[in-house]
């Protein structure tokens, strides 16, 4: 670790690609960090976050949406909504950005070895899951059956294209994608990520089941899956809060008191049940 | 000789006259100080107090406000308003220490080029003799 | 004096209302001399007001601090109106906030109490300091009653009176629905002797004073939010894209919200006084607001929050305002 | 613990002593405002204070703190800034130094933060014991005393016309080394008059604060409808959070012009709602109730949780400052006894 937490190490950007356009449009940065000791060293796990800074305007918290067993590279998805993700937007390849972590926990990838995995996601929330399926994807062997439910407004909302037409080919991972409106030439399933899940049905039985997208869709989906059976250590989410420091000091981003940038982002159901905080 | 001291000043022009008032003064090649830096504004009504108070924090010595001639205002009201406004504050800035005369206003309409060019002259003079903002100015020093 | 029984009948047929939520007053505070803002939901709820010279906030400010949660589909949201008590000054702010539409005149009830005098924490502070247990003051037509565990003194009222009781133009409150006691005629002026004695400084003593002053500024906002005409959604110093004051403290960002404040005030402060009240670094910030209210009288024959028909000063204006320093 | 006695008139000798290595910081009066400020001369002290408007955790997490430059722009570079500060505090009280060991919990851990840290390292406390404590101190609720020596590096306390030194760390031996001859041993009449004036404090402290079992009955009540009637006065200004020695929230934000920048960090207030607001517009904490009760549970059950320790001192400040007079004596009582 860095002697100073707050200090990010220098990265460049390697390419730039859009994954979603319109009014609330998704970018995938890949970087690369200047130095290459730091680069081999910057050990992380998927579901873990870094903070990306661009120095003069401020920092986000993004989940890394790569995952490690890609080497050489990280990449972030960004929505543009914010005035830093504004900026972020804007770059181009060559840029130059502070990059600071891993933070906070992650999903508990040996746990859950020889388990199957459901993967719900909406929207940008697909980003930490990504970096989860593609680290799933990789060790294959270790893992059970591989569900993908992932939906979005309309079809070019769809973020990761590509990646889901290499996965729908595979044949030991079923990918079900959803749309909420319906529109012509789109033969896959209509209707919100949810239902989406009650259609597919997939089997408590030695399985777990992650999810990360809307406040108001992770509602949804932890109710179909208590009544599909899935006990309550067997959902994990990650959840969202505004985030400064991104390493439990500055006192924001607590649920209870469990700061989300150290203790999470990742939590079970069971240990958000018995934290009150602000549901 | 003493290297002269050049002010910095800001001009919020009106889009409709003072800006074109300026535009005049350049196209007929009337000399005056360089030490304006303009700002178009659509109305001199759009100036905020908060443009005025913010230039003179980042190392403006002084601001000009250009509108219409009462009654000229493409807005109709633009100006009376900005005029009560500058009042307001320039009696606030006298009453806490900063020289009311950095903060000037002139009305300035699309034919007066020479008017605007003496308005210009004499503002970099006056302000010159007042010296560097230094009251409220960001020091930035990390 | 007011009587506190009368005060106590009107907050509970107000209360009784069923078109009030709630009434907002005064009761007894937790230590010494100190008095805090209380709210009847129901009648019996309206034993404990009180009415005393201690009752320094001004209570306009929590009408405008209602809270619109987000509401369920098909759930109505809660029209029914606020009550509040006011004294003569705090009533202005109402009239202010009304003439510039921030606020409807049905969605208020307004309590008036014709005001003698109130007491300046600060100056009784200095006088009787580290009282805890039962003290309080009563008003004695022209001297304050004051009793701590049962001993009573009588002091002069100029002695602890702020400067705003000791020029008040409006003891007995602009607007009301109900008047608690009778009428108290205003016989003082406003005469902004301290503006006067100040503005002959030159230039550079002004700069000092108020940049020591400024310089003791934390930003903590205290003097914004205990301002009864301070309503707006998201304050300048909070926007971020653009950033015009920046967040560190140091001189220029803090004469900057300082300056900024009293300009948003110009034409709307009515000289409560809870902003110098309230400043844990005691930054005498109505010297900044009274300069105004004495040059807007002077130039454009304006006083805010007397007539709630008037348009604001700064949104309208008159051919004839003076112009001698446009070139 | 060695005892010693240093006379009233030498103190101005053990000020100039330190001056000579390090800043020395101590109590100053501004027109009737009492602030930790740097002193010259020891003749700028104010020493018949009660305690001073902001605390001393000015000193240690500043209000406003560079925590580096860079040139800005998507090809800035960081320049890291240096940071070592070395300093005396003279005349801190008791309750503000335990809340500087308070402050320690959320600072180190499995982050260690560079700047608070540097700082603590280098400052010597040199700790002034209450001899007349104030209307709203409480800090025997915490069972603390207001000659409480365990916080300090040297602690003196008033006993007539000289002040009874107890040396606690060996810090504070180096500088009651450096300036021994100023020192004379203490006797047993002098350690009897420390008690005395010590227990005459105690007494004087009229408030306590209930806080039994507060963390499992603060459990059971977060949904109680008790927080929004607390919190319906509350005017969500900064004061109480700013003056709390151990409220030690704060901001980042970047300030640059088009050349140079630098990422600053300073104090955040969590009564504002902009505090949690999400880019999205979603606010976890929309009403005050929500930030009330939050500042609150932070005290007396999140920081027990996670550091087993209440996080609050009984200085008193944000009971004095408050505009509405919210008092969290009254409130945190009356929360013990508000049946679930």
């Amino acid at each position: 670790m860095k002697e100073n937490p707050y200090e990010p190490w220098l990265a460049t950007v390697q390419d730039v690609r859009e994954e979603v356009g319109g009014q609330r449009p998704i970018k995938t940065f890949k970087l690369k960090f200047n130095d290459n000791k730091i680069q081999d060293n910057f050990s992380y796990i998927p579901g873990q976050c870094a903070m990306v800074s661009l120095l003069g305007m401020g920092e986000c918290f993004f989940a890394i949406s790569s995952s490690p067993t890609k080497k050489g590279y990280i990449e972030v998805s960004v929505m543009k909504l914010g005035k830093v993700t504004t900026a972020l937007h804007e770059l181009e390849t060559g840029d130059t950005v502070g990059v600071r972590g891993p933070y906070g926990n992650n999903f508990d990838v040996n746990g859950w070895k020889g388990k199957n995995l459901i993967f719900i996601g909406g929207g940008i929330g697909q980003a930490p899951l990504r970096s989860l399926i593609q680290y799933v994807v990789d060790k294959r062997k270790d893992y059970g059956k591989l569900d993908i439910i992932y939906g979005a407004r309309t079809s070019k909302d769809i973020s990761y294209k590509e990646e889901f037409a290499d996965l729908e080919k595979r044949k030991d991972v079923n990918v079900h994608l959803s749309i909420d409106v319906k529109e012509d030439g789109w033969k896959k399933f209509v209707g919100f990520v949810p239902d989406n899940l009650l259609k597919v049905k997939p089997s408590p039985k030695n399985s777990i089941a992650i999810t990360c997208g809307p406040p108001i869709m992770i509602k949804f989906v932890i109710q179909n899956l208590e009544k599909l059976g899935f006990t309550e250590d067997q959902i994990f989410t990650t959840l969202e809060m505004r985030m400064k420091c991104g390493i439990g000091k500055c006192g924001r981003c607590n649920i209870g008191n469990l700061y989300v940038c150290k203790d999470g982002p990742v939590f079970s159901y069971k240990q958000l049940k018995n934290i009150y905080g602000e549901r | 000789m003493k290297e002269k001291f050049e002010p910095n000043i800001i001009g919020f022009l009106c889009n409709w006259c003072s800006y074109a008032g300026a535009d005049l003064a350049g196209t007929s090649r009337i000399q005056y100080p360089p030490n304006l830096k303009v700002i178009r504004v659509m109305c001199s009504g759009r100036v905020n107090p908060i443009f005025v108070i913010n230039a003179l924090q980042q190392g403006a010595d002084g601001v000009l406000i250009g509108g219409c001639h009462p009654g000229d205002c493409h807005y109709e009201r633009g100006n009376y308003l900005a005029r009560r406004r500058m009042a307001v504050l320039k009696k606030l800035l006298e009453h806490t220490g900063i020289d009311p005369n950095r903060v000037r206003m002139t009305w300035v309409s699309a034919a007066e080029g020479h008017k605007f060019a003496e308005v210009v002259k004499e503002v970099t003079e006056d302000i010159r003799k007042l010296g560097p903002m230094q009251n409220f100015k960001r020091e930035n020093k990390w | 004096m007011v009587d506190e029984k009368e005060l106590r009948e009107a907050v509970e047929k107000t209360v009784k209302r069923d078109d009030v939520k709630y009434v907002v007053g005064y009761e007894k505070g937790t230590y010494g001399f100190q008095v805090t803002p209380c709210f009847a939901y129901k009648s019996e709820d309206a034993d404990k007001f009180i009415f005393s010279p201690l009752c320094v906030h001004n209570l306009a400010v929590f009408p405008m601090l209602e809270e619109k949660p987000p509401l369920r589909r098909g759930e109505e949201p809660d029209k029914r109106k606020v009550g509040v008590v006011v004294k003569g000054c705090d009533s202005r702010a109402i009239v202010q906030i009304i003439q510039e539409k921030g606020l409807d005149r049905e969605k208020v009830v307004i309590l008036g109490i014709p005001c003698t005098g109130v007491v300046d924490p600060k100056k009784l502070e200095a006088k009787f300091p580290g009282k805890t247990k039962n003290a309080e003051i009563k008003d004695d037509n022209d001297k304050f009653a004051i009793t701590i565990d049962g001993k009573t003194s009588k002091i002069a009222k100029d002695e602890l009176m702020p400067d705003k009781c000791k020029t008040c133009e409006y003891p007995t409150p602009v607007l009301y629905d109900i008047l608690i006691g009778k009428e108290i005629k205003g016989s003082k002026k406003e005469n902004y002797k301290e503006i006067e004695s100040f503005e002959k400084k030159s230039l550079k003593d002004k700069w000092q004073y108020w940049e020591k002053q400024f310089e003791k500024c934390i930003r903590c906002y205290a003097c914004r939010n205990s301002c009864p005409l301070c309503y707006c959604k998201e304050c300048m110093v909070d926007q971020l894209d653009p950033q015009w004051v920046r967040r560190s403290v140091d001189v220029s960002e803090n004469t900057a919200w300082n300056l900024l404040r009293a300009f948003h005030l110009a034409g709307r402060c009515i000289g409560c006084g809870q902003c110098e009240r309230v400043c844990p670094m005691d930054i005498p910030l109505m010297k900044l607001n009274k300069k105004i209210e004495k040059e807007i009288k002077e130039m454009f024959k304006y006083t805010a929050g007397v007539n709630a028909e008037e348009k604001p000063l700064l949104a309208m204006f008159k051919p004839d305002d003076p112009e001698d320093f446009i070139l | 613990m060695d005892k010693m006695i240093l006379s009233k008139n030498d103190l101005s000798k053990l000020i100039e002593e330190l001056l000579k290595k390090n800043k020395v910081y101590g109590p100053v009066k501004s027109d009737d405002t009492v602030l930790f400020e740097e002193i010259k001369k020891p003749t700028e002290l104010y020493l018949d204070y009660l305690n001073s408007e902001v605390p001393p955790k000015a000193l240690m997490l500043h209000q406003t703190e560079t925590l580096f430059k860079f040139i800005p722009g998507p090809k800035g570079k960081i320049e890291p800034v240096d940071m070592d500060e070395k300093k005396v505090i003279f005349g801190i009280r008791p309750c503000d130094a335990k809340s500087f060991a308070i402050l320690d919990h959320v600072f180190e851990g499995d982050f260690d933060d560079p700047y608070f840290i540097t700082k603590r390292k280098n400052t010597i406390l040199i700790g002034l014991s209450c001899s007349t404590p104030g209307t709203n101190c409480f800090c025997t609720s915490f069972d603390d005393s207001p000659a409480a020596s365990k916080y300090v590096d040297i602690l003196l306390t008033d006993i007539g016309n000289n002040y009874y030194v107890e040396v606690i760390s060996d810090l504070g031996k180096q500088v009651t080394k450096a300036a021994g001859k100023l020192f004379k041993s203490a006797t047993e009449s002098d350690t009897k008059k420390k008690k005395d004036a010590e227990k005459k404090a105690i007494d004087m402290i009229s408030r306590t604060q209930k806080t039994d079992k507060i963390v499992e009955k603060l459990d059971k009540i977060f949904e109680n409808r008790f927080w929004k009637d607390v919190a319906f006065k509350c005017l969500g200004c900064g004061t109480c959070t700013y003056l709390c020695p151990t409220c030690h929230c704060f901001d980042i934000q970047d300030e640059s012009t088009l050349t140079k920048g630098a990422r600053i960090r300073v104090w955040d207030n969590c009564m504002n709602p902009e505090y949690t607001i999400h880019a999205s517009g979603y606010n976890p904490r929309p009403a005050r109730a929500n930030r009330v009760r939050n500042r609150i549970y932070h005290k007396y059950n999140y920081y027990p949780k996670n550091f087993d320790v209440i996080a609050c001192v009984g200085c008193g400040r944000c009971i004095d400052l408050c505009p509405v007079n919210i008092d969290i004596i009254d409130v945190v009582t009356k929360a013990g006894e508000v049946k679930p």
